[in-house]
């Protein structure tokens, strides 16, 4: 198997695990550190696939691998807003959750402050 | 021998990804993912990606690390809450049949991927003499796919945007995130003295390779964003007032500048964001040059975070 | 002289090697985190250090050479500094450790 | 040589990828940063290795950026628990 299917692989695997992760953690920032591993799968695919198509002498497709640097600044750019969100709802709620009805506290939690 | 190293890469990056999904502790799963972050720049190495692996040791090693570990400590006290909402086993079976059969379809897609893969590769080499630079991701990013750049610059200005709108009213205007106090004799005051002349230089040496070799404005402003922010959490500095109107235009000088390039070619070069022949080169240092500061502001604030102090007059 | 600079490079390497061996065999087996930081130290500064000494000889230019050297002085402050913050935030929470 | 290098990198990386372990096993915060700095590290070594190994020279820019920022993420980790641990001994809780 050459590095490219390899990675490929790997990246398909790192999809699925962050989608599960993504789906089952009920902390909003554990969904964002998946979305992120959902994320780099993506990317890594991406990347992957612009080895693939190394030729004329560079060692991978530039096309993609432009649009993968371009895609990882958005990510980081998605991630401190989802995280800013994040931070500003627990600053105005208290809590972060996400769950329709507010679930009664837990300690050691003394909440909002 | 390197087929080992590459799959000992890859299944170490899975185990990474799968401990930052089921770690217990929100903290212990950042700390697994800065790793993997890490590792994902060795794994771009290993498939001649050299330019994305700059860009991810500067966003994935540097700031994505610093963001999420402020942010989980600032949330610690949620942890216990979300642990009790965590789903009952038959939605986890659901997630977890969702999760395998897209994975399943993925992987089934890429073993039936087309032979040979289809590549612009020849193009890029055939067209790269027109644009005057040798780094052919550079000549995507500023020629043959300029638009994209430009509108990657404008979404990261909105994403600042958005950060800042979450200020509460009062706030507005005012200085944002936490002010830093540090001790100005102890340790941390000292790096952040020694360390940003150096890294200044460094952001500016991997700007300047950019044109012929690896490296570019997005990993040189991410360096320069980087030492800013070490500067602010050593408490030398403050984050200044988002109504500051320096602050303001830089933020949009650098797309401003691109638009304006890209205005001019529409009338010289007969189409929007097309060089006139022979002065490639210079507008794309130009538009670099003009967007590395922007960027550098951008990055640092949106690691910052929202307007929270009321401003003193 | 190639043979002799082969031998600087395997020396160094393996040598920088081991430290990285002993760094995690520290980090894993020492009994508290005062311990383990000292541990990590070694693989920092003599790990990383030896490695850059045993790949010099191999750089194709000046500037790759000051590069090297460059990148094992940053690690080198950077890990002093980190460990001695982490240190104090250590001791901070748990003033017996 | 190139063997050599290629292998040397490999253990490097097999060496601070087992102080993963304390990722895993903690106890505290601390432990956790120290075994992602030791990664950090480690990457950079097996990182200009590599390099070496296959002739790409640019590696060294990518080890110089990591190197640059190597601190980075352990400065924002004692900031962060230092705000966390003022807020401890605000509200009285234990850890």
């Amino acid at each position: 198997m050459n590095e490219a299917t390899l990675f490929a692989l790997c990246a398909v695997l790192l999809v699925g695990a962050g989608l599960y992760g993504l789906i089952v953690n009920p902390h909003p920032l554990r969904k964002i550190l998946a979305f992120n591993v959902v994320g780099s799968g993506v990317f890594l695919l991406l990347g992957a696939i612009a080895r693939r198509g190394a030729g004329a002498g560079f060692g991978g497709d530039p096309v993609p691998q432009a649009l993968l640097i371009t895609g990882i600044v958005v990510a980081f750019s998605a991630t401190a807003l989802a995280v800013a969100l994040l931070l500003r709802l627990h600053d105005a709620a208290g809590s972060v959750t996400l769950a329709s009805e507010v679930p009664p506290k837990v300690e050691p939690d003394a909440g909002s402050r | 021998m390197m087929e080992a190293l590459n799959a000992g890469l890859a299944l170490l990056l899975l185990a990474l990804a799968v401990w930052t999904i089921v770690a217990r502790d929100a903290f212990a799963a950042v700390a697994g993912f800065i790793a993997y972050g890490l590792l994902l720049t060795l794994a771009w190495v290993q498939l001649s990606g050299v330019d994305v692996a700059l860009t991810e040791a500067a966003i994935g090693g540097g700031l994505t690390g610093a963001l999420l570990i402020g942010a989980v400590g600032r949330l610690r006290d949620t942890e216990a809450t979300a642990r009790v909402e965590r789903p009952k086993a038959l939605t986890r079976a659901l997630a977890a049949l969702v999760a395998g059969a897209v994975t399943v379809a993925l992987a089934l897609c890429v073993l039936t991927l087309p032979d040979p893969a289809p590549t612009l590769a020849p193009d890029v080499a055939a067209n790269i003499a027109a644009t005057g630079v040798g780094n052919p991701i550079t000549a995507v990013l500023l020629a043959f796919r300029a638009m994209d750049t430009l509108l990657e610059a404008i979404v990261l200005v909105f994403a600042l945007i958005g950060v800042w709108s979450l200020a509460p009213d009062r706030a507005w205007g005012g200085r944002p995130g936490v002010r830093h106090v540090a001790d100005p004799n102890g340790i941390l005051a000292y790096i952040a003295r020694v360390l940003p002349p150096i890294g200044i230089i460094v952001g500016m040496y991997i700007f300047w390779a950019g044109a012929d070799h690896p490296g570019g404005k997005f990993q040189g402003a991410t360096i320069l964003a980087a030492m800013w922010l070490l500067v602010m959490m050593a408490g030398l500095t403050d984050a200044p007032p988002i109504s500051r109107a320096w602050l303001r235009i830089g933020l949009v000088a650098g797309p401003l500048v691109f638009i304006a390039i890209g205005l001019a070619g529409a009338v010289t070069a007969g189409a929007f964001l097309a060089y006139p022949d022979g002065y490639a080169k210079p507008l794309i240092i130009v538009i670099e040059l003009a967007l590395m500061p922007t960027l550098a502001l951008i990055l640092a604030l949106l690691l910052v975070g929202a307007p929270q102090r009321t401003i003193q007059r | 002289m190639s043979v002799a600079l082969n031998v600087l490079t395997v020396v160094a390497v393996v040598a920088g090697a081991f430290f990285f061996l002993a760094g995690t065999v520290g980090l894993l087996r020492f009994p508290d985190t005062l311990t383990r930081l000292h541990a990590l130290t070694k693989a920092d500064n003599l790990g990383l250090g030896l490695v850059v000494l045993g790949l010099l000889p191999h750089v194709g230019s000046v500037l790759a050479g000051i590069k090297l050297v460059a990148i094992w002085l940053l690690v080198l402050l950077s890990g002093a500094v980190a460990s001695q913050l982490i240190a104090r935030a250590t001791r901070q929470r748990d003033p017996n450790a | 040589m190139a063997d050599f290098l290629l292998a040397a990198s490999g253990f490097v990386l097999l060496m601070v990828a087992v102080g993963l372990a304390r990722i895993l096993r903690g106890p505290g915060d601390a432990d956790r940063m120290m075994a992602a700095q030791l990664l950090g590290t480690g990457g950079i070594a097996a990182l200009l290795l590599l390099g070496a190994a296959t002739g790409e020279d640019a590696v060294v820019d990518v080890a110089l950026t990591l190197a640059l920022l190597a601190a980075f993420a352990s400065i924002a980790f004692v900031k962060a628990a230092r705000t966390a641990s003022r807020d401890e001994a605000a509200t009285g809780n234990e850890k």
